[in-house]
């Protein structure tokens, strides 16, 4: 087993708007181990993206504010970092990848200006040596013709190769951690497995781990080796990819496997959940998916489940679950 | 906000009872604002239905009285119960000029308004819409209108065809479409790739049919939202001609023409200026806060407007 | 992107020559200029002697021509009343509005772009309510009422600054500080709300990924994008700037050009009016000329799209 | 975007609206009628005794010597002509010296002609020029200088073509030849004897005759040079002119005071009196009557012109059929009685006025007698008038057209709402200078036609008046005037004879009796006779000693300075 990289244990983050506390991450624990691929799967809304946020200490201020919890990267707790020294942990410790190919990357600097950016910040580097540097970051996400692409501007480029950039970005100081927030989301279906494959490789050449969000099962069981199912704000199931798909424990779980779309079983209905997940400023009492839980009981009403670890690599919180 | 869009909604689901109090007279103060301007202009006297004595109108606007004159408001030490508001340079009672005149400014803006959202919609769309050279050539001559100061243009029409209630609207109106013009084509631009237009047109509807039977309809609350704001912009427009000579002609009192009157008079009879300057900013903050209100309400997304 | 200039030069010129034919032809669609410009108690022979002087004996297109050929010589026609070319009477007063007017407009930008970035930069904080009570007051008071109070309470009651004329430095603070108050809400806000939506974007929260400094986010990934929309509209900045101008120099009794064609309007000198029109179409056009170039560096892909 | 936090603030800034405003109230006293209603007025006093002396030279007993500067403002340059040859151009009359004078008694005296006479046998006049009076660029002052400027005074249209006065006077210039007899000794050979003729010597304002065919018409305009006490410096358009005192003025005690004056144009009033009130400026020109009590009582003096003003109405193309209801004299005679003159006097003039002031004349001036009253203010005789005249029926428009520039804007509402009182349909008519010159003077091009627009239109005239009218009243009464105003065979025959006498006193008497007949044509009706008053700051201008009865400008250069 190989080294944890990344352990958050209890994070919660809130949003104080004129409404009231937005608990848009509500006690969260995972980890990730170097060279693995740690995803966290849920519909939007469910704080997925704020809880890669509240990693990078990046919520929007002054609303977003992490209120407990520990995030330990490499044995540091990121939350008691100073400022300054988090700024550095960005980009070179820690990286994301955003989304949108389309507006993340700046429109009017050049992609070789953008990734030197990064590599001069956080790696001491003599300055003719910068440019092999963004070169080389290029090619690790096979980039083609990378000499050319650094003097271009992103709208020079496809949706495809702009994603790429922003992973080369991403990826240019050789971080630790990488967050891939939904980053194939926007492109079409045979570039996202394309990408996919990308980010295999390059996990194969750094051993970087990556915590990849999404809400698609279908990429989970492409290229995550263990996975965290969300819902309004918490984690209700986590378990290796193999095992979530061939035994479900977690009702939510279920049913958002049911939803996907299989190739193999053609004639079958897709499932779909009842319903609409709660607003973070009045959740349900007890158990958080239960008005929408077909298999509720009436403990689901009155009590939160606790965790439960059905082994070293599995946990859920659901009364059903023993 | 960094929260994905579909959470943003939902923060706000389960609002406040003061804060929805709160917006709520952001859209009843402004409108019974330029309601009661409204009836005000409408009631200053009831000529109109053939009953010329009878109005809200004290007095006749431009009545003098040298004798009274820059008299205070009656609520003031030395003001006398007939002059409400106070008397001007010639004694003319301040109360029903500023009533007669939110006739002349509130029927200025609002056929301004009228004038220019239908010129600046039909270029609009069709800029939108047809594309290519037709827009190309619209968006040329709107950045060009946009640009040039209508105050010059107000000038010339001045010296062409003299001062006057029409020369206003006019001067006000030929360049005013081009802010409509180019807000509607960026409108059409969207609607003209969406799917029902295309069905439109595959149906074979005539370019005016798709323009105002399938275009026209979506673009109606942004239509709507730059009416409302413009018309403070209209009324301080009108106030700033008079303020220069060039608006309306003497005797008749708009609120621009009355703070021009006052303006000589600030030192000692601030009274004349104040009040229809208060009406000034009465409407035009009630305008711009309705317009606020409805784009929220309607369009959240012109928020740049 | 020379051919993008060209072509946008060639559209100018174009536009130019619209306007002037508007200009030109709607004296004469509205009535006999010479029922405006004379008297109507002149004799004949004086009549004719002055519609002779302005080339009105001929036809619309010789006249036309003729009046685009002196244009093109910089010849704009002679004042009525002043017995001037109107070049001259420029000549005079130019100098005085752009006395006013440039420190004014630059001023406003400065304040603009820094007031703006600072509010959208610091949401919801003390500098974004300050702006934003400014840009409402902006909105709802009338410029010219806001000027006669500031000398009120500025020069005559507190005796800090003079009431007019444009003798010493002092002269030019309230004047200038009018302008700024007709230029700078608009603007302001415009480069706040500008800067808002960039700082939203995607883009800047990979810089902000990145690890770099908030100042580097601010000034060098935000602004030059934050700039592209405020750049495209300084061109409708013009006719603040000249009713601006027009009424500073009106209260302050500012001899510059803004005084010459308020008089000229009031009496009816037609030629000075009409070839100030001109003027100031020219200035339009040469502003929304520098703004597209401007804009076109700014943002690379104009630069490149057209090229 | 939440907004709010924007009611309240507009709150706020709705009292701090009427606050800021308040705040000038706070300082200015409601217009209170000062106790102290002493005209800061300085007596006009005679300072040349008319001499009469055989060739006096110039002598030079300590002259004045000038320092300071005076800053006045003004409403507007109007005309702006240097050239002292148009009657709007006063300060023509800084800079230059006129063949005769006039004292404040109506009488003649020596301009830089010392001594002239009339000899009734050859008709001719002989001025006597003073000798070693030098022009600004130091050239003598000549007979040449003399013969060329009175012949350029009453030359033909059109290269003077906008001076009213020479207008009629070129009609009527009663010259038949123009002779040097030697270097200091001019004659004027008129047609007939003409006592009132002197009028037009005293207007005629010398110019050097070399310098003007040096630099010619236009380079004398541009920069022009007299013999005054004052030396043009410089004009900027629409903004200030300057000028300098002559230092080596020719009568040593006139040489100014002050070493520059400064006339700044400032078109607002509010901005002149602010500009006073921080001491950017010493003299206020143009301030209305209604805020002197208030000025008065904040510190500052008023003088009062030794002449005063009038303000009338005058009727044009009344003869002409499509004259409408003006052609009808009940009309115009109504309009008359239902004028309050009084309260007009005490409103708007704020008592700075008296009923009168028919077409300049003012008490005491050439031709005045006390039977030339003004018509009381009698609205049921109006009302009866106008029943006489059948009106509005009788009338296919019975709407009477007054017109004005915008300036005059206030004022005309006021004397219309008079009329609108008693039932007469009145309508304003705002036109610009252009226009509205062009329909007074008839662009000084003869005659109104029954064609223009102007016919049985009215405009007001608020002038200063001036010692001796008769000129003026040629062109409103007379129908050979250029204000299209009179047509009437017994006016023209009765000045005739005014202007037909060579006994200055027989003139007088006369010209009384013409007066009194045109006022019974209603072509002309007086309002009101109003003091000209200048607004000063005493803190910083001494005493006026200069020629105030002639006009402002002639006044300067008996400024003094604060204690002097």
């Amino acid at each position: 087993m190989s080294n944890i990289v990344l352990q958050v244990e209890d994070l919660h983050t809130s949003f104080f708007t004129r409404a009231g506390e937005v608990k848009a991450v509500d006690g969260v624990s995972f980890f990730v181990r170097e060279g693995e691929t740690f995803g966290i799967v849920g519909e939007s809304g469910c704080g997925k993206s704020v809880t890669g946020l509240s990693i990078l200490r990046l919520l929007p201020e002054p609303s977003g504010q992490v209120t407990k919890g520990k995030i330990i990267l490499e044995g540091k707790n990121l939350l008691e970092l100073s400022k300054k020294t988090m700024r550095a942990y960005r980009g070179k410790m820690i990286s994301m990848i955003l989304q949108d190919p389309m507006t993340s990357l700046n429109p009017v600097y050049t992609i070789g200006d953008q990734i030197s950016e990064s590599v001069r910040l956080h790696q001491d580097l003599p300055e003719n040596m910068v440019e092999g540097e963004v070169i080389s970051a290029l090619r690790l996400l096979r980039i083609p013709d990378p000499e050319v692409r650094t003097r271009e501007y992103p709208f020079q480029l496809s949706g495809g190769m702009r994603q790429r950039v922003v992973g080369a970005i991403a990826m240019s100081c050789r971080p630790r951690l990488l967050i891939a927030d939904e980053p194939t989301t926007a492109l079409d279906a045979t570039i996202q497995a394309q990408y996919l494959a990308l980010f295999e490789d390059i996990q194969v050449k750094t051993n970087v781990a990556i915590i990849f969000i999404t809400h698609d099962f279908g990429v989970i069981s492409r290229i995550c080796d263990r996975v965290g199912v969300m819902y309004a704000g918490k984690i209700l199931e986590t378990a290796p990819t193999r095992d979530i798909f061939k035994a479900p424990k977690h009702p939510y779980t279920a049913a958002l496997i049911s939803s996907v779309p299989q190739l193999d079983k053609k004639d079958e209905k897709l499932f779909s959940i009842e319903g609409q997940p709660p607003s973070l400023l009045h959740l349900p009492p007890g158990c958080r998916f239960q008005p929408r839980c077909t298999v509720a009981m009436d403990i689901c009403k009155e009590q939160e489940p606790p965790e439960v670890k059905l082994d070293e690599n599995h946990s859920v919180s659901c009364w059903r679950v023993k | 906000m960094v929260i994905e869009k579909g959470k943003k909604k939902k923060i706000y689901t389960g609002l406040k009872r003061s804060t929805r109090i709160i917006r709520n007279l952001t859209l009843i103060i402004p409108a019974a604002i330029l309601i009661l301007m409204i009836i005000v202009a409408l009631f200053a006297d009831l000529g109109w239905i053939g009953l010329p004595d009878i109005g809200l109108a004290p007095q006749d606007p431009n009545a003098t009285h040298p004798r009274d004159k820059l008299l205070p408001p009656s609520f003031m030490e030395g003001g006398k119960s007939d002059y409400f508001l106070g008397t001007d340079r010639l004694g003319r009672d301040l109360f029903s000029r500023v009533i007669y005149g939110a006739r002349v400014s509130l029927s200025v803006s609002l056929i301004v308004i009228f004038i220019t959202a239908l010129i600046g919609t039909i270029l609009g769309i069709l800029s939108g819409y047809k594309g290519g050279r037709a827009d190309a050539f619209i968006m040329r001559v709107t950045d060009v209108a946009l640009s040039f100061p209508g105050l010059l243009l107000a000038m010339l029409l001045w010296v062409a065809i003299g001062p006057g209630y029409w020369t206003v609207v006019l001067a006000l109106s030929v360049l005013g479409w081009a802010g409509y013009a180019r807000m509607i084509r960026g409108e059409s631009l969207r609607i003209r790739e969406s799917d029902f237009v295309a069905q439109a047109q595959v149906v074979g509807a005539t370019t005016w049919r798709v323009m105002f039977k399938h275009i026209f309809p979506n673009i109606v609350n942004s239509l709507i939202v730059i009416m409302t704001l413009q018309i403070g912009m209209m009324i301080l427009a009108e106030a700033a001609l008079s303020f220069l000579g060039l608006g309306i002609t003497a005797p008749t009192a708009s609120w621009g023409s009355i703070v021009a009157d006052g303006r000589t008079e600030l030192d000692r009879a601030w009274w004349i200026s104040a009040f229809p300057g208060i009406c000034i900013g009465l409407v035009v903050m009630a305008g711009n806060f309705l317009g606020d209100w409805i784009r929220d309400k309607l369009d959240p997304r012109l928020r740049q407007l | 992107m020379t051919r993008f200039i060209i072509v946008r030069i060639l559209q100018a010129i174009v536009a130019l020559i619209g306007i002037t034919i508007l200009v030109f032809f709607l004296v004469r669609v509205s009535g006999d200029p010479m029922a405006l410009i004379a008297s109507p108690n002149l004799s004949e022979e004086q009549y004719q002697k002055i519609k002779e002087s302005l080339g009105l004996d001929k036809s619309w297109g010789e006249q036309f021509w003729i009046y685009i050929k002196e244009m093109t010589r910089g010849n704009l026609g002679e004042s009525l009343i002043r017995e001037k070319p109107v070049t001259t009477m420029i000549g005079e007063s130019l100098p005085n509005t752009l006395k006013m007017t440039v420190p004014s407009f630059v001023l406003s930008m400065l304040l603009a772009f820094f007031l703006g970035i600072m509010a959208a930069t610091y949401r919801d904080s003390f500098w974004d309510n300050g702006v934003k009570f400014l840009a409402v007051l902006g909105q709802a008071l009338p410029g010219f009422w806001v000027a006669i109070m500031a000398v009120l309470i500025f020069s005559v009651y507190l005796e800090w600054l003079p009431v007019a004329g444009m003798s010493t430095p002092a002269h030019y603070v309230l004047p200038v500080l009018t302008m700024v108050f007709f230029m700078l809400p608009g603007m302001m806000r415009l480069v706040r709300s500008s800067m808002l939506d960039v700082l939203d974007s995607e883009y800047i929260k990979l810089a902000r990924i990145k690890g770099l400094p908030e100042r580097v986010v601010i000034w060098k990934h935000a602004l030059r994008n934050a700039l592209i929309t405020p750049l495209t509209i300084i061109g409708m900045l013009l006719p603040t700037l000249v009713v601006g101008a027009v009424i500073s120099e009106q209260i302050f009794n500012w001899p510059g050009m803004g005084s010459m064609i308020l008089r000229a309007t009031f009496e009816r000198d037609f030629p000075v009016v009409q070839a100030i029109t001109v003027l100031v179409a020219i200035m339009v056009l040469g502003v929304n000329l520098l703004v597209d170039i401007l804009y076109a560096y700014i943002d690379p892909q104009i630069r490149y799209q057209r090229s | 975007m939440k907004r709010w936090f924007l009611v309240p603030l507009f709150l706020l800034l709705a009292a701090v609206m009427v606050v800021t405003s308040c705040g000038g109230d706070e300082t200015t006293p409601a217009t209170t009628t000062p106790t102290t209603t002493q005209p800061t007025t300085t007596e006009p006093t005679t300072t040349e005794p008319t001499t009469t002396e055989p060739t006096p030279t110039v002598t030079t007993p300590e002259p004045i010597v000038p320092t300071g500067t005076l800053t006045a403002v003004t409403a507007d340059f109007g005309f702006a002509s240097t050239d002292p040859i148009f009657f709007e151009s006063l300060w023509g009359w800084s800079w230059s010296d006129s063949l005769l004078r006039w004292d404040e008694n109506n009488n003649f005296i020596p301009g830089v002609a010392y001594d002239w006479n009339f000899d009734e046998a050859t008709c001719t006049w002989t001025f006597y020029i003073t000798e070693g009076i030098k022009f600004h660029n130091g050239e003598d002052l000549t007979a040449e200088d003399v013969k060329f400027s009175v012949d350029r005074f009453g030359a033909d249209p059109p290269w003077i073509s906008l001076n009213p006065w020479s207008q009629y006077i070129s009609y009527a210039y009663n010259k038949a030849d123009s002779i040097v007899v030697d270097d200091y000794t001019y004659q004027f050979v008129a047609e007939y004897p003409e006592a009132c003729q002197q009028v037009v010597f005293a207007w005629t304002r010398i110019l050097p005759k070399d310098y003007f065919d040096e630099v010619g018409q236009d380079g004398f305009r541009a920069f022009p040079i007299g013999s005054g006490p004052w030396k043009f410096k410089e004009l900027i358009p629409n903004t200030s002119i300057t000028l300098e005192a002559n230092a080596d003025y020719w009568r040593p005690d006139e040489i100014p005071y002050y070493q520059y004056y400064v006339e700044l144009m400032v078109p607002e009033q509010a901005t002149r009196i602010n500009m006073l009130r921080t001491g950017e400026c010493d003299i206020a020109l143009g301030v209305d009557y209604d805020r002197i009590p208030e000025l008065r009582s904040q510190g500052y003096a008023t003088v009062n012109a030794g002449v005063a003003g009038t303000s009338s109405i005058s009727f044009q193309g009344t003869w002409f059929p499509s004259a409408g209801a003006t052609g009808n004299i009940n009309v115009r005679k109504a309009m008359s009685y239902a004028l309050d003159r009084q309260e007009i006097a005490d409103t708007w003039y704020d008592g700075f006025a008296k009923p009168g002031g028919q077409w300049y004349m003012v008490e005491g001036c050439f031709g005045w007698t006390d039977e030339l009253t003004p018509d009381p203010y009698d609205p049921g005789l109006a009302t009866q008038l106008l029943e006489a005249a059948g009106y509005p029926d009788a009338f296919d428009d019975p709407v009477i057209h007054i017109y004005t520039t915008a300036a005059g804007q206030d004022y005309h509402l006021l004397l219309i709402s008079y009329w609108e009182a008693i039932g007469l349909q009145v309508q304003l008519e705002i036109v610009d200078s252009t226009i509205s010159t062009a329909y007074i003077f008839h662009n000084f091009a003869g005659r109104i036609e029954e064609t223009d627009p102007n016919v049985g239109w009215i405009f007001s005239w608020t002038y200063n008046s001036y010692f001796n009218s008769t000129y003026h009243c040629a062109n409103l009464y007379t129908s050979r005037g250029i204000h299209g105003s009179g047509n009437d065979p017994v006016a023209d025959a009765m000045y005739n004879d005014v202007t037909h006498t060579a006994d200055i006193e027989e003139a007088d008497r006369l010209f009384a009796e013409f007066q009194l007949y045109v006022k019974t044509l209603y072509i002309n009706i007086g309002i009101v006779e109003f003091d000209i008053l200048t607004v000063y700051n005493p803190a910083t201008v001494g005493d006026w000693t200069g020629r105030n009865w002639v006009s402002y400008q002639d006044a300067l250069n008996g400024i003094k300075h604060p204690g002097q």
